[in-house]
Protein backbone atom coordinates (compact mmCIF):
# COMPACT_ATOMS: atom_id res chain seq x y z
CA UNK A 1 0.00 0.00 0.00
CA UNK A 2 1.54 3.39 -0.97
CA UNK A 3 1.52 5.58 2.03
CA UNK A 4 1.54 9.61 1.98
CA UNK A 5 2.01 10.72 5.45
CA UNK A 6 3.50 14.55 5.99
CA UNK A 7 3.20 16.85 8.80
CA UNK A 8 3.14 20.32 6.66
CA UNK A 9 5.05 23.85 8.00
CA UNK A 10 3.19 25.86 5.67
CA UNK A 11 0.13 26.58 3.80
CA UNK A 12 -1.40 24.07 1.69
CA UNK A 13 -4.49 23.07 -1.50
CA UNK A 14 -6.08 19.60 -0.26
CA UNK A 15 -7.79 19.86 -3.27
CA UNK A 16 -4.52 19.86 -5.57
CA UNK A 17 -2.87 17.06 -3.04
CA UNK A 18 -6.44 14.86 -3.47
CA UNK A 19 -6.24 15.33 -7.29
CA UNK A 20 -2.39 14.03 -6.99
CA UNK A 21 -3.49 11.40 -5.36
CA UNK A 22 -6.44 10.22 -7.01
CA UNK A 23 -3.94 9.91 -10.23
CA UNK A 24 -1.84 7.95 -7.75
CA UNK A 25 -4.36 5.20 -7.68
CA UNK A 26 -5.97 4.97 -10.71
CA UNK A 27 -6.41 0.91 -9.43
CA UNK A 28 -9.04 1.79 -6.71
CA UNK A 29 -12.86 1.90 -6.72
CA UNK A 30 -12.91 4.63 -4.93
CA UNK A 31 -11.71 7.35 -2.60
CA UNK A 32 -13.26 8.73 0.60
CA UNK A 33 -11.55 12.31 1.98
CA UNK A 34 -11.90 14.62 4.73
CA UNK A 35 -10.73 18.33 4.78
CA UNK A 36 -10.52 20.54 8.31
CA UNK A 37 -10.57 23.71 8.01
CA UNK A 38 -9.89 26.45 11.15
CA UNK A 39 -13.50 27.57 11.55
CA UNK A 40 -14.23 31.00 10.59
CA UNK A 41 -15.61 31.11 14.68
CA UNK A 42 -16.24 33.62 17.70
CA UNK A 43 -13.23 36.38 17.29
CA UNK A 44 -10.39 33.89 16.35
CA UNK A 45 -7.79 35.30 14.43
CA UNK A 46 -5.30 32.89 14.38
CA UNK A 47 -4.83 29.34 15.58
CA UNK A 48 -1.44 28.24 16.10
CA UNK A 49 -0.55 24.17 16.07
CA UNK A 50 2.34 22.80 18.43
CA UNK A 51 3.97 19.93 17.37
CA UNK A 52 7.04 17.77 18.99
CA UNK A 53 9.37 16.86 16.47
CA UNK A 54 10.07 13.40 18.50
CA UNK A 55 6.51 12.04 18.59
CA UNK A 56 4.17 13.77 16.11
CA UNK A 57 5.01 12.72 12.52
CA UNK A 58 6.18 9.08 14.44
CA UNK A 59 2.97 8.88 16.14
CA UNK A 60 0.91 10.02 12.47
CA UNK A 61 3.40 7.13 11.15
CA UNK A 62 2.22 4.61 13.37
CA UNK A 63 -1.35 5.43 13.07
CA UNK A 64 -0.89 4.96 9.51
CA UNK A 65 0.01 1.55 10.04
CA UNK A 66 -2.60 0.48 12.42
CA UNK A 67 -5.06 1.69 9.88
CA UNK A 68 -3.25 -0.21 7.08
CA UNK A 69 -3.49 -3.47 9.35
CA UNK A 70 -7.31 -2.54 9.74
CA UNK A 71 -8.60 -1.83 6.36
CA UNK A 72 -7.98 -3.09 3.14
CA UNK A 73 -6.54 0.23 1.22
CA UNK A 74 -4.79 0.66 -2.16
CA UNK A 75 -3.38 4.36 -0.57
CA UNK A 76 -3.64 6.53 2.17
CA UNK A 77 -2.79 9.97 2.81
CA UNK A 78 -2.92 11.94 5.80
CA UNK A 79 -1.28 15.76 5.63
CA UNK A 80 -1.21 17.81 8.88
CA UNK A 81 -0.32 21.54 9.26
CA UNK A 82 1.51 22.87 12.13
CA UNK A 83 2.03 26.42 13.23
CA UNK A 84 0.31 29.36 12.30
CA UNK A 85 -3.33 29.17 10.66
CA UNK A 86 -5.61 31.83 9.78
CA UNK A 87 -9.66 31.10 9.61
CA UNK A 88 -10.45 29.29 6.70
CA UNK A 89 -7.00 27.69 6.20
CA UNK A 90 -7.05 23.81 5.77
CA UNK A 91 -5.41 22.24 8.67
CA UNK A 92 -5.96 19.01 7.89
CA UNK A 93 -6.66 16.33 4.65
CA UNK A 94 -7.27 12.76 4.95
CA UNK A 95 -7.88 10.81 2.17
CA UNK A 96 -8.12 6.39 1.79
CA UNK A 97 -8.04 4.91 -1.77
CA UNK A 98 -10.02 1.11 -1.41
CA UNK A 99 -11.58 -1.15 -4.08
CA UNK A 100 -14.23 -1.51 -1.58
CA UNK A 101 -16.07 2.08 -0.12
CA UNK A 102 -16.86 0.98 3.64
CA UNK A 103 -13.16 0.10 4.27
CA UNK A 104 -12.30 3.92 2.59
CA UNK A 105 -14.87 5.62 4.84
CA UNK A 106 -14.17 3.98 7.59
CA UNK A 107 -10.43 4.41 7.57
CA UNK A 108 -10.81 8.19 7.02
CA UNK A 109 -13.05 8.59 9.82
CA UNK A 110 -11.35 6.07 11.92
CA UNK A 111 -7.81 8.35 11.16
CA UNK A 112 -10.10 11.92 12.07
CA UNK A 113 -11.42 10.60 15.02
CA UNK A 114 -8.00 9.87 16.34
CA UNK A 115 -6.14 12.72 15.13
CA UNK A 116 -8.60 15.17 16.34
CA UNK A 117 -8.38 13.78 19.96
CA UNK A 118 -4.73 11.95 20.52
CA UNK A 119 -2.79 13.20 17.68
CA UNK A 120 0.56 14.55 19.04
CA UNK A 121 -0.51 18.42 18.61
CA UNK A 122 -1.46 21.06 21.14
CA UNK A 123 -3.69 24.51 19.96
CA UNK A 124 -3.82 27.62 20.97
CA UNK A 125 -6.13 30.44 19.52
CA UNK A 126 -5.72 34.15 19.57
CA UNK A 127 -9.00 36.10 20.29
CA UNK A 128 -8.75 39.97 20.62
CA UNK A 129 -4.70 40.41 21.82
CA UNK A 130 -4.72 37.18 24.23
CA UNK A 131 -3.84 33.37 23.46
CA UNK A 132 -6.02 30.51 24.96
CA UNK A 133 -4.93 27.01 25.11
CA UNK A 134 -7.41 24.29 23.61
CA UNK A 135 -8.12 21.21 25.55
CA UNK A 136 -9.74 18.51 23.34
CA UNK A 137 -13.63 18.46 23.27
CA UNK A 138 -15.59 15.95 25.02
CA UNK A 139 -16.91 15.02 21.33
CA UNK A 140 -14.24 14.49 20.24
CA UNK A 141 -12.87 11.65 22.92
CA UNK A 142 -16.47 10.21 22.67
CA UNK A 143 -15.89 9.99 18.66
CA UNK A 144 -12.41 7.96 19.24
CA UNK A 145 -14.15 5.86 21.99
CA UNK A 146 -16.23 4.54 19.09
CA UNK A 147 -13.26 2.35 17.98
CA UNK A 148 -11.18 -0.15 20.28
CA UNK A 149 -7.93 2.23 20.36
CA UNK B 1 26.02 18.17 27.28
CA UNK B 2 23.52 17.80 30.30
CA UNK B 3 19.82 16.64 29.75
CA UNK B 4 17.45 18.79 27.85
CA UNK B 5 14.39 19.47 29.14
CA UNK B 6 11.50 20.60 26.85
CA UNK B 7 8.63 22.19 27.86
CA UNK B 8 5.72 21.80 25.14
CA UNK B 9 2.42 24.30 24.94
CA UNK B 10 0.96 25.78 27.80
CA UNK B 11 4.35 24.52 30.10
CA UNK B 12 6.52 26.88 28.08
CA UNK B 13 4.21 29.87 29.01
CA UNK B 14 4.61 28.91 32.55
CA UNK B 15 8.12 28.10 32.69
CA UNK B 16 8.68 31.11 30.86
CA UNK B 17 11.26 29.14 28.08
CA UNK B 18 10.85 26.00 25.65
CA UNK B 19 13.90 23.93 26.63
CA UNK B 20 16.30 24.39 29.49
CA UNK B 21 19.65 22.16 30.28
CA UNK B 22 19.94 20.57 33.65
CA UNK B 23 23.00 18.43 34.66
CA UNK B 24 22.63 14.63 34.02
CA UNK B 25 22.13 12.06 35.19
CA UNK B 26 18.68 13.02 35.83
CA UNK B 27 15.70 11.38 37.96
CA UNK B 28 11.82 12.36 38.22
CA UNK B 29 12.86 13.81 41.76
CA UNK B 30 15.63 15.45 40.31
CA UNK B 31 13.83 17.15 38.01
CA UNK B 32 10.98 18.02 40.02
CA UNK B 33 13.34 19.91 42.69
CA UNK B 34 15.25 21.49 39.89
CA UNK B 35 12.38 22.94 37.92
CA UNK B 36 10.10 26.09 39.52
CA UNK B 37 7.62 24.86 42.06
CA UNK B 38 4.56 26.07 39.61
CA UNK B 39 5.80 23.98 36.74
CA UNK B 40 6.44 21.27 38.91
CA UNK B 41 3.22 21.04 40.09
CA UNK B 42 2.02 21.07 36.44
CA UNK B 43 3.93 18.03 35.42
CA UNK B 44 3.43 16.40 38.57
CA UNK B 45 -0.45 16.91 36.95
CA UNK B 46 -1.33 13.11 35.68
CA UNK B 47 -2.59 14.04 32.83
CA UNK B 48 0.90 15.80 32.03
CA UNK B 49 2.98 12.63 29.95
CA UNK B 50 6.30 12.30 30.19
CA UNK B 51 8.82 11.70 27.36
CA UNK B 52 12.74 10.27 26.62
CA UNK B 53 14.08 10.63 23.43
CA UNK B 54 10.58 10.20 21.61
CA UNK B 55 9.48 7.41 24.18
CA UNK B 56 6.50 7.90 25.98
CA UNK B 57 7.28 6.99 29.67
CA UNK B 58 4.13 4.79 31.30
CA UNK B 59 5.49 5.84 34.86
CA UNK B 60 6.83 9.24 35.39
CA UNK B 61 8.36 7.88 38.34
CA UNK B 62 10.57 5.86 36.59
CA UNK B 63 12.38 8.55 34.69
CA UNK B 64 16.35 8.32 34.59
CA UNK B 65 18.20 10.53 31.78
CA UNK B 66 21.34 10.95 31.04
CA UNK B 67 23.93 13.25 29.31
CA UNK B 68 22.50 14.16 25.62
CA UNK B 69 19.37 12.46 26.25
CA UNK B 70 15.75 14.55 25.99
CA UNK B 71 12.71 14.57 27.84
CA UNK B 72 9.85 16.23 27.31
CA UNK B 73 6.93 17.67 29.61
CA UNK B 74 3.98 17.43 27.86
CA UNK B 75 0.10 18.52 29.03
CA UNK B 76 -3.04 16.73 27.38
CA UNK B 77 -2.97 17.32 23.83
CA UNK B 78 -5.71 19.60 21.89
CA UNK B 79 -6.04 16.90 19.01
CA UNK B 80 -5.70 18.78 15.44
CA UNK C 1 -28.11 24.70 2.86
CA UNK C 2 -26.83 25.21 -1.20
CA UNK C 3 -27.61 21.87 -2.61
CA UNK C 4 -25.87 21.11 -6.18
CA UNK C 5 -27.57 18.02 -7.31
CA UNK C 6 -26.47 16.97 -11.02
CA UNK C 7 -26.76 13.82 -13.41
CA UNK C 8 -24.03 14.21 -15.83
CA UNK C 9 -23.97 13.19 -19.54
CA UNK C 10 -20.43 13.93 -19.59
CA UNK C 11 -16.72 13.10 -17.77
CA UNK C 12 -16.28 15.17 -15.40
CA UNK C 13 -13.45 16.05 -13.03
CA UNK C 14 -14.26 15.19 -9.28
CA UNK C 15 -11.01 17.37 -8.00
CA UNK C 16 -12.36 20.66 -9.85
CA UNK C 17 -15.40 20.07 -8.39
CA UNK C 18 -14.55 19.24 -4.72
CA UNK C 19 -12.07 22.24 -5.53
CA UNK C 20 -15.17 24.65 -6.52
CA UNK C 21 -17.57 22.93 -3.58
CA UNK C 22 -14.66 23.93 -0.83
CA UNK C 23 -14.65 27.61 -2.54
CA UNK C 24 -18.46 27.95 -2.28
CA UNK C 25 -18.31 26.75 1.54
CA UNK C 26 -15.34 29.03 4.04
CA UNK C 27 -17.81 28.79 6.20
CA UNK C 28 -17.66 24.64 7.11
CA UNK C 29 -15.42 23.29 9.22
CA UNK C 30 -15.21 20.31 7.25
CA UNK C 31 -15.77 18.45 4.12
CA UNK C 32 -16.20 15.10 3.73
CA UNK C 33 -16.33 13.36 0.38
CA UNK C 34 -16.48 10.46 -1.87
CA UNK C 35 -15.36 9.63 -5.35
CA UNK C 36 -16.37 6.55 -7.18
CA UNK C 37 -15.24 5.02 -9.87
CA UNK C 38 -15.37 2.48 -12.69
CA UNK C 39 -13.44 -0.15 -11.43
CA UNK C 40 -10.39 -1.19 -14.05
CA UNK C 41 -11.06 -5.10 -13.10
CA UNK C 42 -12.04 -8.37 -15.01
CA UNK C 43 -12.15 -7.95 -19.21
CA UNK C 44 -14.92 -5.19 -18.64
CA UNK C 45 -14.54 -2.56 -21.43
CA UNK C 46 -17.07 -0.78 -20.63
CA UNK C 47 -19.89 0.25 -18.34
CA UNK C 48 -23.17 2.17 -19.50
CA UNK C 49 -25.70 3.70 -16.84
CA UNK C 50 -28.93 4.24 -18.10
CA UNK C 51 -31.64 6.75 -16.28
CA UNK C 52 -34.45 7.31 -16.93
CA UNK C 53 -35.55 11.18 -17.41
CA UNK C 54 -38.72 11.25 -14.88
CA UNK C 55 -37.48 9.30 -11.83
CA UNK C 56 -33.71 9.59 -11.43
CA UNK C 57 -32.87 13.08 -11.04
CA UNK C 58 -36.11 13.59 -9.01
CA UNK C 59 -34.74 10.74 -7.13
CA UNK C 60 -31.37 12.13 -6.48
CA UNK C 61 -32.86 15.30 -5.22
CA UNK C 62 -35.21 13.38 -2.81
CA UNK C 63 -32.71 11.63 -1.78
CA UNK C 64 -31.03 15.36 -0.99
CA UNK C 65 -33.78 16.25 1.09
CA UNK C 66 -33.41 13.58 2.98
CA UNK C 67 -30.25 14.32 4.00
CA UNK C 68 -30.65 17.82 4.99
CA UNK C 69 -33.38 16.68 7.22
CA UNK C 70 -31.13 14.07 8.79
CA UNK C 71 -27.80 16.12 9.05
CA UNK C 72 -26.87 19.94 9.88
CA UNK C 73 -24.76 20.87 6.60
CA UNK C 74 -23.79 24.20 5.02
CA UNK C 75 -23.72 22.60 1.85
CA UNK C 76 -24.42 19.26 -0.16
CA UNK C 77 -22.97 17.98 -3.50
CA UNK C 78 -24.22 15.07 -5.26
CA UNK C 79 -23.28 14.10 -9.02
CA UNK C 80 -23.58 11.56 -10.97
CA UNK C 81 -22.69 10.59 -14.30
CA UNK C 82 -25.10 8.98 -16.79
CA UNK C 83 -24.03 7.17 -20.33
CA UNK C 84 -21.19 5.04 -21.29
CA UNK C 85 -17.70 4.80 -19.09
CA UNK C 86 -14.23 3.67 -19.35
CA UNK C 87 -12.45 1.69 -16.44
CA UNK C 88 -11.18 4.28 -14.36
CA UNK C 89 -13.76 7.03 -15.35
CA UNK C 90 -15.19 8.97 -12.48
CA UNK C 91 -19.03 8.09 -11.86
CA UNK C 92 -20.27 9.54 -8.49
CA UNK C 93 -18.93 12.82 -6.63
CA UNK C 94 -20.79 13.33 -3.11
CA UNK C 95 -19.74 15.92 -0.64
CA UNK C 96 -21.30 17.43 2.17
CA UNK C 97 -19.47 20.48 4.19
CA UNK C 98 -20.87 20.77 7.42
CA UNK C 99 -19.71 22.50 11.13
CA UNK C 100 -18.91 19.45 12.58
CA UNK C 101 -17.30 16.65 11.29
CA UNK C 102 -19.59 13.35 11.98
CA UNK C 103 -22.82 15.47 9.89
CA UNK C 104 -20.22 15.78 6.82
CA UNK C 105 -19.47 11.50 7.15
CA UNK C 106 -22.62 10.39 7.86
CA UNK C 107 -24.09 12.50 4.96
CA UNK C 108 -21.54 10.92 1.94
CA UNK C 109 -21.92 7.48 3.87
CA UNK C 110 -25.62 7.69 3.12
CA UNK C 111 -25.67 9.08 0.06
CA UNK C 112 -23.27 6.68 -1.05
CA UNK C 113 -25.21 3.85 0.21
CA UNK C 114 -28.17 4.74 -1.45
CA UNK C 115 -27.12 5.72 -4.19
CA UNK C 116 -25.51 2.57 -4.97
CA UNK C 117 -28.37 0.26 -4.02
CA UNK C 118 -31.72 2.09 -4.73
CA UNK C 119 -30.87 4.92 -7.25
CA UNK C 120 -32.91 5.05 -10.61
CA UNK C 121 -30.01 3.68 -12.25
CA UNK C 122 -29.50 0.43 -14.48
CA UNK C 123 -25.51 -0.78 -15.18
CA UNK C 124 -24.56 -3.11 -17.80
CA UNK C 125 -21.25 -3.80 -19.09
CA UNK C 126 -19.51 -5.44 -22.01
CA UNK C 127 -16.95 -7.67 -21.77
CA UNK C 128 -15.25 -9.08 -24.84
CA UNK C 129 -18.08 -8.14 -27.42
CA UNK C 130 -21.25 -9.19 -25.01
CA UNK C 131 -23.16 -6.53 -22.87
CA UNK C 132 -24.78 -8.13 -19.33
CA UNK C 133 -26.78 -6.46 -17.33
CA UNK C 134 -25.55 -6.01 -13.55
CA UNK C 135 -28.08 -6.34 -10.42
CA UNK C 136 -27.29 -4.83 -7.44
CA UNK C 137 -24.69 -6.71 -4.98
CA UNK C 138 -26.04 -8.06 -1.28
CA UNK C 139 -23.28 -6.11 0.18
CA UNK C 140 -24.77 -3.18 -1.25
CA UNK C 141 -27.80 -3.80 -0.06
CA UNK C 142 -26.74 -4.57 3.48
CA UNK C 143 -24.70 -1.06 3.50
CA UNK C 144 -28.13 0.47 2.64
CA UNK C 145 -29.66 -1.38 5.32
CA UNK C 146 -28.19 0.00 8.02
CA UNK C 147 -29.84 2.93 7.94
CA UNK C 148 -33.66 3.28 8.49
CA UNK C 149 -34.66 4.26 5.12
CA UNK D 1 -51.24 10.81 -28.84
CA UNK D 2 -52.39 7.37 -26.97
CA UNK D 3 -49.86 6.03 -23.75
CA UNK D 4 -46.39 5.69 -24.25
CA UNK D 5 -44.96 2.88 -22.51
CA UNK D 6 -41.07 2.95 -21.92
CA UNK D 7 -39.12 0.44 -21.52
CA UNK D 8 -35.91 -0.12 -19.53
CA UNK D 9 -32.84 -1.52 -19.33
CA UNK D 10 -33.23 -5.17 -20.28
CA UNK D 11 -36.53 -4.83 -20.67
CA UNK D 12 -35.61 -2.83 -23.24
CA UNK D 13 -33.79 -5.59 -24.73
CA UNK D 14 -36.64 -8.05 -24.49
CA UNK D 15 -39.02 -5.60 -25.61
CA UNK D 16 -36.55 -4.69 -29.04
CA UNK D 17 -37.44 -1.17 -28.37
CA UNK D 18 -37.04 1.66 -26.64
CA UNK D 19 -40.94 2.36 -26.43
CA UNK D 20 -43.83 2.13 -28.27
CA UNK D 21 -47.40 3.77 -28.13
CA UNK D 22 -50.52 1.89 -27.17
CA UNK D 23 -54.18 2.97 -27.68
CA UNK D 24 -55.82 5.12 -24.56
CA UNK D 25 -57.17 4.06 -22.09
CA UNK D 26 -55.19 1.98 -20.97
CA UNK D 27 -55.03 -0.85 -18.08
CA UNK D 28 -52.69 -3.01 -16.16
CA UNK D 29 -54.75 -6.04 -17.85
CA UNK D 30 -55.11 -4.12 -21.13
CA UNK D 31 -51.22 -3.30 -21.20
CA UNK D 32 -49.85 -6.92 -20.27
CA UNK D 33 -52.59 -8.13 -23.46
CA UNK D 34 -51.05 -5.06 -25.58
CA UNK D 35 -47.09 -7.12 -24.79
CA UNK D 36 -45.54 -9.42 -26.52
CA UNK D 37 -46.37 -12.64 -23.96
CA UNK D 38 -42.40 -12.45 -22.91
CA UNK D 39 -42.14 -8.83 -22.07
CA UNK D 40 -45.27 -9.14 -20.01
CA UNK D 41 -43.87 -12.28 -18.32
CA UNK D 42 -40.95 -10.24 -17.13
CA UNK D 43 -43.70 -6.79 -16.34
CA UNK D 44 -45.60 -9.64 -14.07
CA UNK D 45 -42.33 -9.92 -12.04
CA UNK D 46 -42.81 -8.87 -8.52
CA UNK D 47 -39.38 -6.72 -9.09
CA UNK D 48 -40.67 -5.02 -11.45
CA UNK D 49 -42.22 -1.53 -10.62
CA UNK D 50 -44.29 0.09 -12.91
CA UNK D 51 -44.52 4.65 -12.84
CA UNK D 52 -46.96 6.49 -14.58
CA UNK D 53 -46.00 9.86 -15.20
CA UNK D 54 -42.72 9.56 -12.95
CA UNK D 55 -44.91 8.28 -10.06
CA UNK D 56 -44.61 4.58 -9.09
CA UNK D 57 -47.20 2.46 -8.37
CA UNK D 58 -46.99 1.14 -5.21
CA UNK D 59 -49.73 -1.27 -6.99
CA UNK D 60 -49.21 -2.36 -10.74
CA UNK D 61 -53.13 -3.37 -11.20
CA UNK D 62 -54.40 -0.12 -10.38
CA UNK D 63 -52.80 1.32 -13.40
CA UNK D 64 -54.92 3.58 -15.34
CA UNK D 65 -53.16 5.78 -18.24
CA UNK D 66 -54.84 7.89 -20.67
CA UNK D 67 -54.37 10.17 -23.61
CA UNK D 68 -50.39 11.59 -23.47
CA UNK D 69 -49.39 9.73 -20.22
CA UNK D 70 -46.35 7.40 -20.12
CA UNK D 71 -45.88 4.29 -18.57
CA UNK D 72 -42.26 3.29 -17.68
CA UNK D 73 -41.47 -0.25 -17.20
CA UNK D 74 -38.39 -0.67 -14.40
CA UNK D 75 -36.74 -3.53 -14.09
CA UNK D 76 -34.97 -3.89 -10.67
CA UNK D 77 -32.00 -0.76 -10.17
CA UNK D 78 -28.67 -1.78 -10.01
CA UNK D 79 -27.90 1.24 -8.15
CA UNK D 80 -24.99 3.87 -9.42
Amino acid sequence: MARDVQLLTKGFSPGKALGLFAKAHPEAGGIASFVGKVRPDKDVKVLQLIHYDRLTLPGMEKLATNIEGRWQLDGLLIHHRTGHMRPGAPIVLVAAAARHRRDAFEAVDFAMDHLKSRSWLWKREKRGDTWHWIEPRDEDHEDANRWEI
Amino acid sequence: MAVTVVFIGKLSDLAGEAERHIAAPLTWAGLLDALDAEVAGAARDERTKVAVNGEVLSDKATLVAGEGDEIALLPPVSGG
